[in-house]
């Protein structure tokens, strides 16, 4: 079995960062593969519930995109969000998860390229802290075993 | 906490049932086999039933947001409730967050300087009273009791916070889940709980499931893990949770870091002003956001 | 039971050289609730799309997941396509496996393992889809305008002529703003009252149009559609449906005050027109300068009025109006010359700011167009213009381009040439900015023709010296300091959002920034609209502009409005937030939290209690769908439409247990 | 009379013999019922765990089945078959359990608690000290009561009297080579609570709509405490819990004052804190006697000890019997 490869799940605001990890798309940035993207129409829609939820499904790291303050296609929803996410951070660390594992970033529609090096720092960071343990531990019945599949060949 | 306060509470509530000011004064009352339980007190004549001593620990804002309290208010009558400090703060949460009218309340502050060891669940003095700095309430329509006799209890409230802060993140977690696989959702500190209004809760949510039902470990901790965050900067420390927690689980210890965490981030100290907006309702353009990427 | 079909597009090679489409496609048909799973070359031509709907009707489809290229690509494409064929367009979802893999990753392996697991989520979201209607909202197909400068009165204009009821609202008693103050417009130097006053007595004569002059936006309810604006009506203390616009009155006023239309070098009456081709031409009293008003004597127009139509007795009046969409007009201000300590904080006479110099060289102003040293009243020999005061100038917090400066400095300077032969015009400048049709070759006449000497650099200080202003300068190009003893210094003083603007954007709920112009939706691709849905912004108010630029905006936004008032009922995407009554405790953390104040109160029956409790309602035709209400609602009786909470949860759940792709 | 530490000989016999066991320990001061490793770490000196033995024969949160959507699919699940010691629980947990088998071994048998229940030796440790909550005598029952034990001990000088109650228990005494000495024990305690209840049954069946509810639940906040301390409430909920394609069916325990009390079954039908405490009461003063022919109270008095806001049964069933 492959040595196991960071998963990271992030979640893209649709108007600023979704599009910023589309321009690196266009634009043919390579980054690593380890990111599982969730579209949200604003990271003020990102529920604390659903960074638990992630890590509990064995996400080691989650990352929160959102649009730069001042461009929120809502106004301010990012910056509703930025409290919670303080608040988060705090407690993930105090629960005994680093807080590393848990990244916001400000990533406009013009920031293919910054996407690309935040997708490829947080696996470094996830690497840096091995895999997340915690929530594994504890997942019990839930636990899902890795599936194996082969390339068609064609 | 002299009893010529709790002489002075009867009076003021004799008088206020007298005079109709109120329909029903929350107040407490003895409790078989010693310390006080709440007491709803209806006639002027209850008010003799009513003490004040350092065994009050129990919040009763919680009952403002239940029968027969809310019909009372709803039907533009008034409900007095003796109240501390701590208590008071989660009156102004409720008054912040439209559960209850502020005109419908009357507030009967009483100075206190502290309720008795174990007097929250925990032994020793709660940390609450360590930390205190409502001695004098936030606010009130009538206040009891010698501001100047406040003694502060010595004692450090952060004891808690600095033993687990000293932990490895490792061992933090390995504290938190031992801690929680003894809770048997029997959700007691949900239900005391002054701001855990809701009238259903997000644990009693099927579809989806964010919080796993079973008290399994798993369910367990997303259960505080969620009930923390819900309580981020509006827990006013009142350790009613604690209190009522049956196994003596520390339930207050993530709430209240969070909202010392806020207090540090955004300056804001829930259940100070009636008129002041939740704070995690706005934002301001200047948050902190050193975390950002 | 699901019925989930599954498409994996090739893209050509795009997709199909780094991701293993027939491996996506085996292992989607393995997931629960996938009923089909193909792939084929390009699923948004023609036959990709017809093999589509085929398979809706053949295997009875409940939802479909395309897997090609980004939802902001073709999203639109599919879903139109799935409503052709009789499936709600909301149970279609695109799994990105273009933008956000294939051409992103090289290892084919891995790269194949996030394409399947991100159809994997798609399925799962698609599964907890709901049906979803289009939201119609009724629309009133009528507009207002906030402003009657150029910018209101063409946007008014163009939105009356196209057949649609207007209503603008200005504050002055009459309308015409900045423009008419202004004498000849660069580049082309024709007379600006010529071509404004005409516009101004169309829409004054049209019959779709009517204006409320010395009136202002008192509040504004409803939203986009259905505005219910409440304008107050000021007090004009002159009936003027008796007026006659004889002008005794005026004539017989004893109280004077400074002219805000001459910009202070001229007074008017407490009763006033404030310019004579005025639009009403009919006087209001300044209740502020009316002596009857401040001392309580007088009535001498009263006493001569002929009409009898001075009443003193009028009171300010409100007015709701309801209007579908309302266009922001409310140009600009000069900053407060004060704050040049180093230019004599605006207390040195002979120095006056280009609006100043526009009304003396207007020839209807008050020197009839006569240039003269405010002082002496001599006509100036040596003038001396400075650019960019406040502009571009940090240390007064002012770090934008005024943007139209450079040109009316060159204008003022070429007709202070043509009026003064043998005069000396000098100008003050850190660069040139004309970068408009016809702007550089103006520029270059005023140094060709008129002579008119630039100057790179600020002044530094300026002060009188007998009977002239002494300014002090650096000239960066030839490294010299200079000092000119000028009679007379006009400062281009920056631009500013209009006074009292932030009032109002409050009451529209739209952005504006410290310097007090109004927030677009977006600098670049919405640079008309607001957040707010139905309100638009023209000309002045929005940043620094000339009046071409303002007239086309206005245009624009007039036919934002057109378009938006053109069809009966606004269709708005259903993508919005829902509240279940039930358990909603109406805390109103969704009230605070929303930006669009799309949460109303609404009354429910408590089951338990009996009683009538307040909870929270989501106003479909108000809300934008961010979904910031959801986060805040602890119960979750709030939930996003099409982002829901279960859609969320199936797809982050869809993610448990690591998928492993062997090459 | 036996001594101590011929008692703790025959836990660890039964324990090499096999037996999982359970006994009283004391985890950060609180008393708590739980497997343990080691004898020495039982407590004999508290009064009464917090936690009943419904932790071991109904617990919060047992394993129905294993769900695997992508794989094998539904499997029913069983727990382990080691035989179980319960050494240490008192009389009146005991006696719960004559309630709930009356209850779970009626005519519908519920087949997990009847497993586990058969597997079982209840070992009770009469009480020698007792505290103001306790009301085991109002119920019938007493410190010293032999109900639903397997095997008895009480106190007698420094050790204890040893008596097999159930054939089980006899049977187990002496496979773990205990003899039986029925010699006179210490007085049983006496406790100072006494409830008056008259003929509650009568006024029960007669005041189902008395407004009476009202007051007494007036301070009840309808968290479970009382009912997940309780050795004889046994309303359960089936929940299922996924994570990917996997996941499991638990039974969880449920209880009659939450809000969402069988709102699985479409609603909770009883509206109010005061017709939820009075479901509570009724059932197990008077439905239970209707069903089951026994009360369903022990007179543990948990309920009152850890009530966060001081509802006491006692005084609610004095007053509603009191009131016309």
């Amino acid at each position: 079995m492959a040595v196991t490869r960071p998963r990271i799940v992030a979640f893209l605001c649709n108007w600023c960062s979704y599009a910023g990890a589309d321009l690196a798309g266009t634009t043919r940035i390579k980054y690593r593969a380890d990111v599982r993207v969730i579209r949200v129409p604003c990271s003020g829609r990102v529920d604390p519930a659903f960074i638990l939820k992630a890590f509990e499904t064995g996400a080691d790291a989650v990352l929160v995109g959102g649009c730069h303050p001042g461009d929120c296609h809502y106004v301010r929803g990012n910056l509703n969000a930025r409290r919670r996410f303080l608040v988060l951070r705090h407690l993930l660390r105090y629960m005994g998860i680093e807080e590393e594992r848990f990244q916001v970033a400000w990533c406009s529609a013009a920031e293919g390229a910054k996407w690309a090096r935040l997708v490829n720092e947080v696996c470094e960071i996830a690497e840096k802290l091995g895999p997340l343990k915690g929530f594994k531990s504890i997942a019990g019945e839930l636990a899902t075993p890795e599936k194996e599949i082969t390339l068609s060949g064609e | 906490m002299a009893s010529d306060a709790e002489a002075q509470l009867r009076e003021k509530v004799k008088d206020l049932l007298a005079r109709g000011k109120v329909k029903l004064v929350l107040g407490y009352g003895k409790r078989s086999g010693g310390g006080v339980r709440p007491l709803f007190t209806k006639l002027p004549d209850d008010a003799e039933r009513l003490v004040w001593n350092d065994q009050c620990a129990p919040n009763l804002a919680g009952y403002l947001t239940r029968e027969p309290c809310l019909g009372i208010m709803h039907g533009g009558g008034r409900v007095g409730i003796v109240a501390k400090g701590c208590d008071v703060r989660a009156i102004v949460g409720l008054v912040q967050e439209k559960q209850v009218k502020r005109e419908a309340v009357h507030v009967i502050g009483l100075v206190c300087d502290g309720i008795a060891a174990g007097g929250s669940g925990a032994a020793g003095v709660p940390s609450k009273c360590l930390e205190c700095e409502w001695h004098t309430p936030p606010m009130a329509d009538d206040l009891i009791g010698d501001k100047a006799a406040v003694a502060p209890r010595a004692g450090d409230a952060l004891a808690d916070d600095k033993r687990i802060e000293g932990m490895t993140d490792e061992e933090r977690w390995q504290f938190w889940t031992a801690l929680f696989s003894r809770c048997i959702k029997c959700y007691a500190c949900r239900q005391a709980c002054p701001l855990c209004y809701c009238k259903e809760c997000i644990t009693e949510k099927s579809r989806p499931q964010w919080i796993a039902k079973s008290s399994t470990i798993r369910g367990n901790l997303a259960y505080h893990f969620i009930r923390a965050m819900h309580l981020a900067g509006r827990c006013i420390g009142c350790e009613e949770c604690r209190r009522a927690c049956p196994v003596g689980i520390p339930v207050d210890l993530l709430s209240r870091f969070l909202t010392r965490r806020v207090e540090e981030a955004f300056g804001y100290k829930p259940g100070r002003d009636p008129a002041e907006e939740p704070f995690f309702v706005t934002s301001k353009e200047n948050d902190p956001d050193d975390f950002i990427r | 039971m699901a019925r989930i079909g599954v498409f994996v597009c090739w893209c050509g090679s795009n997709i199909a050289s780094t991701v293993d489409v027939k491996a996506v496609a085996d292992a989607a048909a393995k997931f629960p609730g996938v009923a089909h799973a193909v792939e084929y070359k390009y699923m948004c031509s023609d036959p990709g799309q017809a093999m589509i709907r085929q398979a809706i009707a053949d295997k009875r489809l409940t939802g479909v997941v395309v897997a090609a290229c980004s939802p902001r690509m073709h999203e639109p494409t599919f879903r139109r396509l799935a409503l052709s064929a009789g499936l709600n367009p909301y149970f279609v979802e695109m799994a990105n496996i273009r933008e956000h893999c294939s051409w992103v990753h090289d290892d084919r392996p891995l790269a194949t393992t996030k394409a399947i697991e991100t159809v994997k989520m798609l399925v799962e979201k698609v599964r907890r889809a709901s049906p979803l209607e289009p939201i119609r909202v009724p629309v009133t197909r009528k507009a207002m305008v906030v402003g009657g400068g150029i910018a209101g009165i063409q946007a008014a204009l163009d939105i009356a002529n196209a057949g649609v009821d207007v209503i603008l609202v200005e504050r002055s008693p009459s309308i015409g703003g900045h423009m008419a103050q202004l004498d000849e417009t660069f580049p082309t130097l024709d007379c600006s009252q010529c071509i404004l006053t005409p516009k101004m007595v169309d829409l004054a004569q049209h019959p779709r149009a009517r204006i409320y002059t010395y009136a202002e936006v008192e509040e504004v309810k409803g939203f986009v559609g259905n505005f219910r604006v409440t304008v107050r009506q000021k007090a004009k203390t002159i009936d003027h449906a008796k007026c006659t616009a004889c002008g005794v009155c005026i004539e017989k006023c004893p109280a004077s005050v400074p002219s805000e239309f001459d910009c202070g070098l001229a007074t008017r009456k407490a009763v006033y027109v404030p310019f004579p081709q005025a639009v009403p031409a009919k006087p209001v009293i300044d209740r502020g300068a009316c002596l009857w008003f401040t001392k309580g004597r007088c009535k001498v127009c009263e006493k001569f009025c002929p009409a009898g139509a001075v009443s003193f007795a009028d009171k300010d009046s409100l007015v709701e109006e309801t209007v579908g969409a309302i266009v922001v007009a409310t140009g600009f201000d000069l900053i407060d010359r004060g704050l040049y300590g180093e230019y004599g904080y605006g207390k040195l006479a002979d120095c006056i700011d280009g609006l100043q110099f526009e009304r003396m060289l207007s020839a209807s102003g008050p020197t009839g167009g006569k240039l003269v040293k405010p002082t002496s009243g001599e006509t100036p020999k040596t003038v001396v213009f400075v650019q960019c005061v406040g502009s571009r100038d940090d240390s007064k917090g002012l770090p934008y381009c005024s943007r139209v400066c450079c040109m009316y400095a060159a204008k003022h300077a070429m007709l202070f040439k043509h009026k003064v032969k043998d005069g000396r015009a000098y100008i003050f400048y850190i660069d040139i900015r004309a970068a408009g049709k016809g702007y550089e070759e103006f520029v270059k006449r005023a140094v060709d023709e008129d002579r008119v000497v630039y100057l790179r650099g600020r002044v530094s200080r300026m002060f009188e010296k007998d009977g002239c202003v002494i300014v002090k300068g650096a000239d960066t190009l030839s490294g010299q300091q200079v000092e000119i003893k000028a009679d007379l210094v006009v400062l281009a003083t920056a631009i500013t959002g209009s006074e009292g603007v932030r009032d109002l954007a409050g009451k529209l709920r739209i952005g504006f920034d410290q310097y007090g112009f109004l927030s677009e939706a977006h600098p670049k691709l919405r640079p008309v609209e607001t957040n707010t849905p139905g309100v638009f912004l023209a000309g002045a108010c929005q940043a620094p502009k000339d009046i071409p630029d303002t007239v086309s905006q206005a245009g624009a936004a007039a036919s934002k409005v057109l378009g938006l008032l053109s069809s009966p009922e606004l269709v708005r995407e259903p993508l919005v937030a829902s509240v279940d009554e039930a358990i909603c405790i109406g805390c109103f953390a969704c009230e605070n939290t929303c930006p669009y104040g799309a949460v109303e109160h609404g009354l429910r029956k408590d089951a338990e209690t009996g009683l009538e409790v307040e909870v929270a309602k989501v106003n479909p035709g108000i809300c934008e769908g961010c979904g910031a209400c959801v986060p805040v609602c602890r119960p979750k009786a709030m939930d996003l439409k099409g982002y829901s909470e279960e859609q969320i949860y199936s797809e982050i759940n869809a993610l448990s247990g690591r998928l492993n792709v062997k090459g | 009379m036996t001594a101590k530490r011929d008692i703790l000989r025959a836990i660890e016999a039964a324990r090499a013999k096999g037996y999982v066991v359970f006994a009283p320990t004391r985890l950060e001061g609180i008393p708590l019922l739980a497997e343990i490793e080691e004898p020495l770490v039982i407590d004999f000196d508290h009064v009464l765990t917090v936690n009943t033995l419904k932790d071991i024969l109904l617990p919060r949160c047992e394993r129905l089945a294993r769900l695997d959507v992508e794989g094998s699919g539904i499997d029913p699940t069983g727990d382990r078959d080691a035989a179980i010691l319960v050494f240490g629980s008192r009389p009146c947990d005991a006696a719960a359990l004559a309630i709930l088998d009356a209850i779970l071994l009626g005519e519908v048998r519920d087949a997990r608690y009847e497993r586990r229940r058969a597997k079982t030796i209840i070992m009770t440790v009469a009480c020698s000290t007792c505290d103001d909550a306790c009301f085991c005598t109002s119920m019938g029952y007493g410190p010293h009561d032999g109900t639903g034990s397997d095997v008895l001990l009480v106190p007698a000088g420094g050790g204890y009297s040893v008596a097999g109650v159930s054939e089980k228990g006899k049977a187990f005494l002496s496979a773990v080579g205990l003899k039986e000495d029925t010699g006179g024990g210490d007085a049983p305690p006496v406790l100072s609570r006494k409830v008056e209840t008259g003929d509650l049954k009568a006024w029960l069946d007669a005041n189902f709509d008395n407004p009476v509810w009202r007051d007494v639940s007036e301070n009840c906040v309808s968290c479970g405490t009382c009912y997940y301390l309780c050795p004889t409430c046994h309303c359960f909920d089936i929940t299922d819990e996924t994570g990917g394609a996997r996941g499991e069916r638990l039974r969880i325990w449920d209880c009659c004052s939450f809000s969402d009390f069988t709102k699985m079954a479409g609603h909770q039908p009883r509206r109010g804190r005061h017709a939820r405490y009075r479901q509570r009461v009724m059932h197990k003063f008077a439905y239970c006697p209707d069903n089951v022919g026994k009360v369903a109270c022990v007179g543990d008095g948990r309920c009152i000890r850890h009530c966060p806001y001081g509802v006491d049964i006692c005084e609610v069933l004095s007053k509603l019997v009191s009131t016309k």
